[in-house]
């Protein structure tokens, strides 16, 4: 193993100097030729409250990633197993984003066909105009714009994190290079085409006129077209992890013990504060799709307060009830739950939605971590299924439930004539399972694909012993804790 | 000289090394074990896992003692460690066929 | 008290079913009412830096939270203990959001009388206008708005972390049941009323000519007709919170072994974390409590620093004086004393006021933790009596001292006149024990009562087994670590 | 020791209250005389964008600091010292922001000679127009302000933290004292000078035309006219650190038993947390040392996140091949290496040029910290200078190399002509040189004679007893951890 | 009565607890300890520095039992602890001339 | 077969293992453990609570050797792990009735 590893990682190394030299001359050479090009406005007045509130939201998503997820997930698994889980968040994070800069930004957010974006913003090109200065990304309101360096770097930390959340289902048995290559394989093949079919679209301002609109509607991404609603990632991030989580837990197979066993979190504090960091964190993931600083903003955000809060309480006392205590792992587990659930809602909701829909998750997720995954029996180490997936497809149902203005929601805004409708809760419910099932088998089979791949190249398994002996020491040298 | 070694409820440590040093037993070394017994552990829940934990946290206590005070010994500490319920613990008791005290390389009785 | 905690849970949940359904129902209701009845203007222009800003300090404030106080709380308490301390401020903090959002709000921050407000904001009704825009909140400036929705998040997150910086003083011996229960009233009775006597006011708007103003003066809460001035929360949160936290550790009574046994914190670098985050965060509560990012704000922000950090010194070379050495659970101690003083008077002072009050802050904190506890005997676990009451008077007190403008102090503004003066230091002074007194009183008297109930109800305090055995195995069912 | 620790205390309380005293007064007095002198308008309008991003990027450098880097430093030191290290950070980052009030913003950002700044604004005095607004600092835009205020506070913090990063080189062995002495003395002859040399200008206004611009020119510190490119404090924070650093742990000596006792890290985890916020709150250095939030802001934002995604990944990769296993310390110390490097060069180049310099700086300190370090013998505990000093010197010249517009890099701005130019690789390096030379002599020289003068004075070392027993019980009566 | 001290290999505490319940033991005391012997440790690095660790975790387990059951039990720890690779440990008997269940002040066997 | 255990001050661990290790024994068995005895402790200072920790963290090493060589590892141990300050530790020796080692079965002196 110790072999392979050394000639992936070697070519990996180089391959990266190869692009990145390759890089730099493009993007010099692509920004004379895109400034001409570019549709927008050449050097919009950016809003500085935009401009700051977008910048801390994207630093708040890295920190959901570390140190928030990282200790999350370091603090559930055994001590021996600490290191290596927090590792494969950082590096994950930090490979991924190198290679979202080279080729992941252009693939999701520029036009191209339904499923796939094209190659004009590999490296990051085209983003200067001629004068050098930062050409704008557009945002959901027509005459809004922020610089597109932003908007790319603010996509960057979610194509990281999503990732990074995988990392929990084969937690403390997958080796450290197969993580890494599956999540490079996963990022390109499921993670981009599913942003590019959920979130991409011509922006505001090319619904000018119904032909316009329809041109443009025509433009955008397969599940943007379905009329799907996603506000914050609900379907790109958390379904698309949670069923790649299920995936690989069933192909890598369960931990050696598990069910005999105690494997019991070895530092619930890092929980708490990993789940602290994760909802402080997720208003910049949720308030911050908004792109802007406006009024609705401070809507986003009080709905994923109060949904977080209810799912708090919701998890926490049905398992007082149902489960005899209370526990820590619980509330942070409900935490996570209602933020999950509330992500694809928390821009088409009401505050009192929010409350029932985060109360919902805290119960629902306890109730498929409990008994949904002792029923199918797969080892789901952190329980990104129970949490992520079923979370997510539960927040995207009720987001076609509570986005009707009768139950508080907001509708849906048309851009051409400038008001607010509601596509009805069926027919709304019937968009939302379209971005769930589309969701779910993409990012299945894709994830189904890429372990067996990286199964027959490397192995994705660690071996019995080292798996017993746990993969900190192992796999990277090192021990947790020395107290 | 004697080796006695006592594993006791962990919050009775101090009572314990005070009723010993009454005594003039001066000093013990301290080990945190975990002892299974007939005391019951508790239950821990975790998610969808739920474990019996039966070991219990305890304390062992050894001291090396004069075999003059032995039985003093075991009838002092055993005063204090007792609370009544099951999981109070046990004394042993073991010959000692030699003892040094590093710093001085004094012996026996002298080492303790 | 198995049977009694479920029973409770159950009825919890039950209700808060209930309320929610009717809560959806009356919040649609009443937004066409409310649209119509609003005075402030239909749609104002936000400034988006203001936004920004407000955004950024609610979630800061929800930091000092969770993972904030949560850490500091959680490390100073023995291992068998943790777990339990962070569930109570993680637990509380969430339900209150919850019941903030159907109650709370509401009755702190609308016209009432002088005690109470009304209950038009229950659910968080009458938030939007007619075409679903974001109505408007007073700031501090004339003409000056940010979004309600955002207004009562921000407050929402001050109603949270108060009641949990009581949990510090009964720490490792109160059932879980009773905190929640207890906070749950504590906050009815005690927090809204007193946030409504010292925040609710017209807003500056209503200040246009000496009648008006005076007609304006009537409709505010108590104390702010009594002049005393508080700027971010020093009578509401930390008086209000510190003399609750003393009436409880009375009437629970002290930890087994207190005084006897060594109850040295179980992990300091958990306080160090903890208090540092409370100090990243609590520019949010203080520089957030400014409203607006206009340039006052910077200097609300740097008083906040500088005192915090002559806190630092003024503890820590203290205690290596008068105790030998200088630790670093007083540093960080320290940290929080600086804080709490500073929080009345940050946008009242000049900086180098601001020192003095956090350098005496430091010293007087300390003294008030070591001479006056053991001199009066009680066992407040985490000495939220002597830091946040102590600190909070001391605050209060220096507020009306530094605010004058001989001593860098910012006076007072006259809206009307649109000048600044200042009330005399004997006057403000006055003024300001006002509001320490009828703080300490209400919510001493409150909190008296609610103790007492709880203690009917279910019972205070955890049996000596349970405490001997520590809470976290007992009533949470989890251990902290299993290294 | 014990005695003479109490004394220094004594000492320092005193005059502390005595600087006070005669600052209240001083302050008060300068405000009235220093209104009429400012050039700057007297009320601008400021932009509350900028105002937000400022108040945030100032919080995220305190908490670098405090938990940060506090815990990036405690988690790699033995048990026995965590404490210790934490509180030098702790407690050194809060004297050294009183003492800015005091004096150091004064001497390092007012007029003076190439080297000193004057004493216009000790105490912070004269930062208040007669009105009582807060008066304006400039930034890098003609006609935009930032509060003076909000400057202070902001390089405050940079204050603060460079001095703490120079702990961890002769961490575990120095008496808590003479870190503090020392510090105080470094900060006042090292930091303040070089921040002044490198940063102080007239600002942009002044440039109204070439004789105007040559004036200006003249007025600014001496490595600023040589045209040393630092955006963010390479040399003032990095080199500056990482050379004190080296000069003490060479001073100071080696720890006992380094080289044949395991001295690892007690705890990892810690050291990814404090590196995940190190990563988190480096956007408020780099981006907030755009100084408003414009457009450009976001490109600062994406080289920092890119450099040091890339450095991640250049670190881990590097010792998987060359060290056998990718490690976790080595991924957090990765990120900080990037970090660094990116700091000087963040508004110079592109996101392309990031790649490389943070791919670049992970190797290169890889390097340093296990070849170098073992080639030299030295005993630089957490390796300031192999990633602070090193990391800087790479960031510096590459900064030289990558502003180079033909490379993706920003050129020069020419405020008189309004247009960007670029001085040509070699004459930029050359300029860079001097920064690196000039720092790198400076405070190598003045670091020397301070500790000489610690040592003689109250002595560097801990006794051998203490550092064998630890320092957390015998300096600060504590342990870090009762498990 | 005999003192039985196991040196084991962590993750078979479970099965050995089991395995000398059956006979019928009915209290052990466990303790985490470090061994070091013919197995191999493993080698760690921390930037500059690599150290080879030589102690592993092992779990040491002590039983105290009635001199009639010795063997057996020793027997059947030894099975269940058994993996046949370098490591497994060890087992020691020393000889207990006193046992005292603290609770009741029973001695002997009946102690146990 | 003897059980040689020794208390020693922690940071003398490394250079007791070579020591005995010189001499040909090839296992040890260590534990952390604190100890009480003629050592002071220290002062730890918590806000207003003041408490003397009288524990000091000490290292127990276990070893079993054949009787051959005991008086030789006593002496090797003690040499190395003596500094003359007060708080050194102590050796205790106790016979060792059997011995196993679990891998193979072996007894007595070839399980060691
Ligand atoms: N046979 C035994 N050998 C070694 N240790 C024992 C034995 N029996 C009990 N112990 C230890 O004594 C502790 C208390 O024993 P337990 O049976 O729970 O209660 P009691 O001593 O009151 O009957 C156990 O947790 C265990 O550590
Ligand atoms: N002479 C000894 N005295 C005390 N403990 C020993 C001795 N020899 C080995 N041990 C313990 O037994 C463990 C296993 O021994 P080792 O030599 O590694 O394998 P094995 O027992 O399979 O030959 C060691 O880690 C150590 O804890
Ligand atoms: N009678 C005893 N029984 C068991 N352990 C002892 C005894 N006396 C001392 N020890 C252990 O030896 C250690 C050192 O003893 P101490 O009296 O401090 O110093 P010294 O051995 O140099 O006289 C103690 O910390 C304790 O662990």
């Amino acid at each position: 193993m110790q072999l392979h590893s050394t000639r992936l990682a070697l070519a990996l190394l180089g391959l990266a100097a190869l692009i990145l030299m390759i890089g730099m001359q493009s993007a010099a050479a692509q920004e004379a030729v895109e400034a001409a090009a570019s549709a927008a406005p050449a050097a919009p007045a950016y809003d500085k409250g935009d401009i700051s509130w977008m910048l801390v939201s994207t630093l708040l998503v890295l920190m959901m990633a570390v140190p928030g997820l990282a200790l999350f997930y370091g603090g559930m698994v055994r001590a021996k197993n600490v290191l290596s889980v927090s590792m494969q968040v950082f590096v994950t994070f930090s490979v991924l984003s190198v290679l979202w800069a080279i080729y992941g930004y252009s693939i999701a957010f520029t036009g191209g066909n339904e499923f796939f974006g094209g190659f004009s913003r590999t490296f990051l090109a085209g983003m200067l105009d001629a004068a050098g200065n930062l050409k704008p990304a557009a945002t959901f309101s027509k005459g809004v714009y922020i610089p597109e360096y932003l908007y790319a770097a603010f996509q960057m930390t979610f194509a990281g994190i999503t990732a990074c959340l995988i990392v929990g289902a084969f937690a403390e048995r997958m080796k450290f290079s197969a993580v890494l290559l599956f999540m490079v394989l996963w990022f390109t093949f499921s993670y981009l085409p599913i942003a590019h079919m959920v979130w991409f679209w011509a922006g505001p301002d090319a619904y000018t006129d119904a032909t316009a609109a329809e041109a443009a509607g025509k433009s955008a991404g397969f599940l943007f077209q379905k009329g799907a609603l996603d506000f914050a990632g609900g379907t790109v991030v958390h379904i698309n992890a949670g069923i790649a989580g299920l995936v690989g837990c069933l192909l890598v197979g369960k931990r050696k013990g598990y069910g005999t066993m105690a494997m019991a979190p070895h530092n619930v504090p890092f929980i708490m504060i990993g789940a602290a960091l994760l909802w402080v964190g997720w208003f910049g993931f949720n308030a911050g799709s908004n792109l802007e600083a406006n009024a609705f903003a401070a809507q986003v955000f009080i709905n994923t307060f109060l949904a977080t809060a209810a799912a708090v309480c919701g998890w926490t006392f049905a398992e007082w009830i149902f489960r005899r205590t209370p526990t820590m792992l619980g509330a942070a587990s409900g935490a996570v739950a209602g933020l999950v659930a509330i992500t694809p809602a928390c821009g088409w909701v009401g505050p009192m939605g929010s409350l029932v829909i985060g109360a919902l998750a805290g119960v629902v997720c306890l109730f498929a971590v409990t008994k949904l995954k002792s029923a199918l029996g797969y080892d789901d180490s952190l329980d990104v299924f129970g949490v992520h997936c079923v979370g997510g497809i539960l927040g995207a149902i009720l987001t076609g439930v509570f986005n009707n203005p009768a139950l508080g929601g907001t509708g849906i805004y048309d851009y051409v004539a400038g008001t607010w409708g509601f596509a009805g809760t069926f027919n709304q419910v019937i968009s939302q399972l379209w971005g769930v099932g589309v969701t779910l088998l993409w990012s299945g089979i894709v994830s189904f694909i890429c372990y067996k791949i990286v199964d027959l190249v490397i192995g994705l398994r660690a071996s019995e012993e080292h798996e017993t002996e746990g993969l900190d020491t192992v796999e990277h040298g090192e021990r947790g804790y020395s107290l | 000289m004697k080796l006695i070694t006592a594993i006791i409820k962990p919050f009775k440590l101090d009572d314990v090394r005070q009723a010993v040093a009454d005594i003039g037993v001066q000093g013990i070394t301290v080990t945190e074990v975990q002892g299974f017994g007939r005391q019951r552990g508790h239950t821990e829940l975790y998610r969808g896992a739920e474990y019996r934990v039966d070991f219990l946290p305890k304390t062992k206590i050894e001291l090396a003692v004069d075999d003059s005070i032995v039985e003093q010994v075991i009838e002092a500490l055993s005063n204090v460690a007792r609370t009544g319920k099951v999981g109070d613990g046990k004394v042993f008791v073991i010959g000692l066929e030699q003892t040094v005290r590093i710093r001085t390389g004094e012996m026996g009785v002298e080492a303790v």
